[in-house]
């Protein structure tokens, strides 16, 4: 009977009512013997709420976890400060309990908060407009992906290899069964191999998406890029890390058609990899393609300003099979919690989270190559992240951090074997804003044990 | 405006959140990062102190409903209650403070909860294995249109392009077969909002890939033919989808995979209540029959001995939905549910069921019911004969419910019902609060009588009135823009 | 500027409109500059949000903690399950930052709280009335201690010998100031001696302060102890554990006067012995001699149920001098989560929470005596808490348990040297619900290899 | 009722959290405990499922106003805005779940916290030690006189039985005084609530064992002949005693210490910014110079090397106030806060004190000033001749304030400004609140002219409108009791 607060004297005035003696009669009176379950489900005994924890504490301290362990890993979710003014407002129960504001009269709260978010995306990328949010980073790309096939009717598209090998495997899996061909642009070093990129973008190919920072953390040539993809009219799909934008040109500035990110590292924990949050963004002319929920700003009936979901004839529970997409349940709450990240954080903290995590990527990425064995993989400028050729094979080299209670060394060498030039091994490294020298120092120190 | 947009409160040179000086020997940006690549003009964030930033979220918060706040029986959306432990779960450290790219030797915790909680959802549903990559029910049906894909393409099928949609489905199954590819065929409903036997006959064939089937259906009525159905479906060579939407019905009491169904999503968030915050983040995960398993997306958490994997060798696989693996934080809640319930999850349903039908036993008399049985977890009524009568539509109905408290069922769905009322109270609801709702229904259905017009004119206690949705459509005002405050 | 929203431009605009040309102007305005600090405030510099959790978790991990440690510690504070809907209900911001509702137009969810605590509170205790709550179980003992007093003009007071020894000290100091006469009486065994309380009560005293469980975790005899001190008019003020009461007889129901306790064990975290909750409940008869603030019910001018703090005539902002105490800000939060925590565990819940510290209580107290060289300090009914005599010191006890993740061993013989009765120590040990008998058993094997 | 009691929406049967079977062998209660101590009928406690309760608080809280919620200037209580960070740093567990009762080396973070806030709070006031114990400020207002009577005791002055206070004082320090065992002596404050002097003069003597006094006054203003003052009490052989009420008016301007206070308590929910809960937990830590510390309360944290331990051997201390070590989860709050800012804390007085200033300009044209100068970090306003000349008090204008949402300011205090408004904005708002606020006081002072007897009817938007206190006094209604639902 656990959160059931039906008592048995309730249960019995209801069926008579209903005109039942059990509930038992209807569900035989829906469900035919054929299909019934006629055993208990196979569960473990039900837990009280004190066990439930103590069960769940105890699983947990099988986990290492960054509140332990200094982390210096990256590859799409990062260890970023998040204020704690941030969950005081998630675990606001009308925020945490509503749905998605199909009654705007009593869900102004949400609403505003989306149209809120919206005007940040398009802050940050420098875009015309944004949906209320997609499931997460690697998706909002497959949709991008999508709209690009849809606006340009072309049905081939160019990946870059430097954008997160994740990703794109979720932007394979979802353009698979429309049939949309995929080409890789390779790299050249650690960043985007242009030429190969100006020999594949013909005019029979939809766009380009391109990652950056990408992959191994280094920035592409964008406006090189830009103006390779433009010339045979596709569409530039850029993924960007929105912490970078701090310090970073805007998308929308060197002429990106549609924007997609991985919001994480706005206020969102790391969580083993979600809830997390993906942002995209596009121009105005694009409105009509995009997926997701989109709110806007109206009047009532009283002349008061309030807000609504808009543009629904996009959507599929109106369009059915022609929506722009199948979404429906987005990442409000997330979305949400980079709202109030970034109101938190503002103009100038953005910035200066940008700043600390460029300055101390540098530091870290100048004293690891000072060691012997060890060199960077590149001398593309970087972000926040990088890429170390080291003496020892990647999983070697995590191991050792192990035991020094760091968490770090995603393995780029097996994403990508060329990187690896004779080396044993190719290492990514992210560093934020929380990693202290000290810890920094101490990382440069254990690397520095690896033979 | 009610609350001040953040930017219309913000003056330049406020903080919120500070950060430390670099503790670091200084590297120019410049000589980092070229200058073609450097953000000429720092993006317009608001800029508010902490005061404000949380005064700002609080007052919004309280204009909006929300399950904690009162009764929210929206229709085919589960909104029972989140219990507030499962918030504390979620936010353990260990769990919380993860990274995706740990090693799996530094995630065991993680790797047994999603390998224990995919076995016992099995449990529930009667699949084989699981994945939690969806984020959300939507990307569950992807998932799992696109495991049939693969599957019919491995047995060298690949010319089956149709998936068969009943009219009464929700847009999701359209769209996310049109999404995988596939040319949607409607196959009609009964007035009951079964499937039509014959009709379905007629439609399947060698281009069948599939059927999606909600059971319940959106009327909340369970389709008593389900067994004929995949049969007819398997016998023509497809497989069949079942939306796990309204899984809240029948725990305990049926498992789709016992109907026939290869495939099933589960919406965390409606049936395993973890909170809709919103609109989301949900959590979507796919069971399947083990002729689908080679196709599940990468990576599967295998057990080897005592120890957890995570398997990225699968030749098979469709690929990934998800840059990692899945809604984590959502799926921890969702274990902590079922911990809560064991084989008591059959109560859940029990009493969902129960809820339901008392609300329609009281409403019937006063709003028009099209199939008169017993339903599951979800009555579906309509305000056709009000409407003829009085005028006020199923709209009306809705937004004057808005002044006594509670959140509208779901209104004008399904399609098929005219003027649809869909009331889902959940079993997190006591009698007492039903019996208000139904006192309120019953107040309202009078008032159309007795004073049409000041139902039509509501709601008159909200915060805001009404709002022109065609206007925000004509003129659409999707972000702040300076030069509007 | 850390939670300063004033930017230097509002600030000049403001200084303009007050007519001064700096700040300065206002200060040297008003303070002398022989009174003046001429020179920097001497505290460590600024730390960012990020850096205080830093600095703070660093701390706190030289503290063990009862995550980490079996706890069987008690003496006033009880290591009971806290259920997760209080801290979420005590983390709304209209609760957390309210202050006492002046205002009752817009306090009538603190005021609602406020008068359903003081209904719960009689409930619990038997008693007619409650207020709104006291600092901790001490003072509140001292503010009954202060009532029995002013009630029946005698200035001595009986004060078990039982009773916390804190509490004693905390009574004496409160006493201290207005002359009254404490006198102690001993023990007989674990428990009260009645012999010498049937001497020491005169109808020169005004009553009795009793504590049951007592300190060491035995039940006194409350009902031979109540004839005593009402056959020569005396009070009777009882202060008891919250929780006993839910198994427990109610002292209302055997004649208390007073009703004390410390409500710690209602939903609240230890916190190092802090914020606790005082709570104080009386008769009728003793109304307008009750200290704090009473919430009651009344109407307002649309016929609605609201509440209002009322019988303010006895309170130090109305009475100054002739107040009943000067109590002014109490433990309101601390109420409002004994409130949600009793609306939880409601009447099944506390019952099933008392006893199961009773069974837990009493397996580890048959399992210990039954140790070679350990036996119970005394026959006496007992609840959660009980006292054993050790072959060795306290202290050396409870050093030996930290070696094994067990925090337990009070140091009874220290405050009670009566009790030794020619063993090395006498430890007190409490057992709650959250104590699992592994954890026990655990327990009692450390305790066999005390020497 | 707005939101009914829990007791009327209590059901037999339902339940909310649940506790595990016993594991360890049964005990028979019956055998464990004697049947006359045995509860016969158990307590009558409210009986709801978890859904309910949280709904029922999250319903009561959005009936009420906090800090959290808009600006909240009531004058003397120091409602400045609360972090949330201090909130998290509170719930570590490893301060959350310590016991008071475990070993000192155990509990080292814990005596370091207590030690070094200690330092740096004897460095704002200008004292030499501290005791956290006191759990609020009349509690610490307690410590302090007990302090000063265990002093006089000690030197043989006993007779010492008078505590002087002046008139304009908070209703804590005469009945602190009157608990203590003293004679309460008023002095009369001058017009601008400085202490007359030459009353002072002939007030002090033998029997004279303090003065408590706080500076600024409770109208605000710094009484500039402080210094004078504590001479005074000093050359007559008493002690002088700060009240810390208004301490946000001075940080880093001036120290009691500094001004020849023996004794000081401190607030810190209002100056170290913990959240004041409805009504506590405070804290109200006490600070002595050094011929006071042999009599603080035990235990005392005292630093051994690198080592922190409890001295409980103090034989000439005045004893405990607290059954532990006072309000510890609120201490740490106000550690965090004065780690946040440093020797910035200053700032924080500053700005309080323009802000109240702020207010002052814009209102005194409206609102009678009776003294008219700069003031601290509270200005108090009067409605004397709005009442004159309307009719409309300054009740009714507190209550008007209700209907623009925030709360208005104390009100009818300090007692020696008739119809007086005690107005502390702290230094936590910005400016367009202010003028928010400003601008409302000026629309009820014109509204009080145009239409009286709306403001006199006021509130009109809050959830219950005027109550009626009288009724609650003659009848009172001070428990829910079966009969009366």
């Amino acid at each position: 009977m656990r959160y059931i607060p039906i008592t048995q004297a309730d249960k019995a005035a209801m069926l008579r009512d209903i005109g039942v003696s059990s509930t038992e009669e209807l569900f035989a009176a829906n469900i035919p013997a054929e299909v019934r379950l006629n055993r208990p489900l196979d569960l473990p005994p039900a837990l009280t709420e004190m066990e439930i924890l103590a069960h769940l504490r105890e699983l947990a301290a099988q986990n290492a976890d960054t509140a332990e362990y200094a982390c210096f890993l990256g590859g799409g979710a990062y260890d970023h400060y998040v204020p704690a003014a941030v969950d005081a407002v998630l675990r606001r129960g009308e925020f945490l309990t509503a749905y998605t504001p199909y009654q705007p009269e009593i869900s102004q709260g949400v609403l505003q908060a989306i149209y809120e978010y919206q005007s940040l995306m398009c802050e940050l990328t420098g875009m015309d407009l944004s949906n209320a949010s997609m499931y997460d980073g690697a998706s909002a790309l497959a949709e991008a992906a999508g709209m690009v096939v849809n606006q340009t009717g072309r049905s081939k598209l160019l990946v870059a290899r430097s954008v997160h090998p994740h990703y794109r495997r979720v932007v394979e899996t979802y353009m698979h069964g429309v049939g949309v061909e995929l080409i890789e642009v390779p790299l050249d070093g650690v960043t985007l191999d242009l030429n190969r990129l100006e020999a594949l973008m013909t005019d029979e190919v939809g766009g380009l998406l391109l990652q950056t920072p990408n992959y191994l953390g280094y920035l592409e040539q964008v406006r090189q890029i830009e103006a390779i993809v433009h010339r045979m009219s596709g569409l530039f799909v850029v993924a960007v890390d929105p912490v970078s934008l701090g310090l970073l040109e805007a998308p929308g500035h060197y002429g990106a058609d549609i924007v997609v990110a991985e919001g994480q590292g706005l206020g969102v924990p790391l969580s083993y990899g979600g809830p997390y949050l993906g942002i995209l963004a596009t121009r105005e002319r694009f409105a009509r393609k995009m997926p997701g929920r989109i709110a806007g700003a109206t009047v009532d009936n009283r002349g008061q300003r309030g807000f609504v979901l808009t543009m629904q004839a996009r959507e599929q529970h109106i369009r059915r099979e022609k929506a722009t997409s199948n979404i429906c349940t987005n990442q409000a709450l997330i979305a949400l919690a980079a709202t109030v990240y970034l109101a938190l954080v503002g103009k100038e903290g953005l910035r200066e989270v940008a700043n600390l995590s460029l300055q101390k990527a540098h530091y870290a990425a100048q004293q690891i190559a000072a060691l012997p064995g060890w060199r960077l993989a590149g001398s593309a400028p970087f972000f926040k992240e990088f890429t170390v050729l080291a003496p020892a094979p990647a999983q070697a080299v995590s191991r050792h951090l192990l035991g020094h209670k760091i968490l770090g060394g995603i393995d780029a060498g097996a994403a990508y074997p060329e990187l690896l030039d004779g080396a044993a091994g190719a290492v990514t490294l992210a560093v934020t804003e929380k990693r202290t020298r000290a810890e920094i120092d101490r990382l440069v120190a254990a690397l520095g044990e690896v033979k | 405006a009610l609350v001040p947009l953040l930017f219309e409160q913000s003056t330049p040179g406020k903080r919120a959140v500070t950060f430390p000086a670099p503790d670091v020997p200084a590297v120019e940006i410049s000589e980092a990062i070229p200058a073609d690549l450097l953000r000429q003009v720092p993006p317009a964030l608001p800029e508010l102190s902490e005061v404000e930033v949380v005064r700002h979220f609080t007052q919004l918060s309280r204009l909006n409903h929300g399950v904690d706040v009162d009764f929210y029986p929206l229709g085919s959306c589960t909104m029972k209650y989140n219990p507030k432990v499962n918030e504390e779960a979620a936010r353990i450290p260990g769990f919380a403070l993860t990274h995706p790219m740990q090693p799996a030797e530094t995630v065991q915790g993680n790797l047994k909860l999603l390998h224990t909680l995919e076995r016992w959802l099995c449990e529930v549903t009667g699949m084989d294995r699981m994945t939690f990559q969806p984020a959300a029910g939507a990307q569950g049906e992807l998932t799992g249109i696109l495991l049939i894909r693969a599957y019919h393409e491995a047995r060298g099928e690949g010319e089956r392009n149709e998936v068969i949609v009943p009219d009464s489905a929700h847009g999701t199954n359209p769209a996310t077969a049109a999404m995988a590819g596939y040319r949607v065929v409607p196959v009609k409903s009964m007035p009951d909002g079964s499937i039509d036997l014959e009709s379905l006959r007629q439609t399947v064939g060698p281009k069948t890939a599939a059927l999606m089937m909600t059971n319940p259906s959106t009327l909340g009525l369970f389709d008593p033919h389900v067994k004929e159905i995949t049969e007819i479906v398997h016998e023509a060579g497809g497989l069949c989808y079942y939306d796990g939407a309204n899984l809240n019905a029948i725990m305990g009491y049926a498992r789709p995979g016992d109907m026939g169904f290869d495939v099933v999503h589960i919406n965390l968030h409606k049936t395993f209540s973890t909170p809709h915050g919103g609109g989301g983040p949900g959590s979507g995960p796919v069971g399947v029959k083990s002729h689908l398993v080679p196709f599940l997306p990468v990576p599967v958490v295998e057990q080897q001995g005592d120890r957890y994997v995570l398997d990225w060798d699968r030749p098979q696989s469709i690929g990934k939905l998800h840059a990692f693996w899945g809604n984590f934080g959502v799926v921890v809640r969702a274990y902590a549910y079922v911990l809560a319930h064991g084989p008591a999850l059959k109560e859940v349903s029990e009493y969902a069921v129960l809820n339901a039908n008392y609300v329609m036993a009281h409403l019937k008399k006063y709003y028009d019911v099209f199939v008169d049985r017993y339903c599951m977890h979800e009555c579906v009524l309509a305000a056709r004969t009000l409407k003829q009568e009085t005028g006020v539509k199923t709209l009306d109905v809705a937004k004057r419910l808005l002044d006594e408290g509670v959140h509208p069922p779901t209104i004008y769905f399904p399609l098929i019902v005219e003027e649809a009322l869909m009331i889902e109270p959940t079993e997190t609801e006591d009698k007492a609060t039903l019996d208000r709702f139904i006192d309120a229904m019953i107040r309202i259905h009078d008032e159309a009588r007795s004073n049409p017009e000041h139902v039509k004119a509501a709601p008159h206690k909200t915060p805001v009135g009404r709002l022109d949705e065609a206007l925000a459509a004509r003129r659409p005002n999707l972000r702040y823009k300076r030069e509007q405050c």
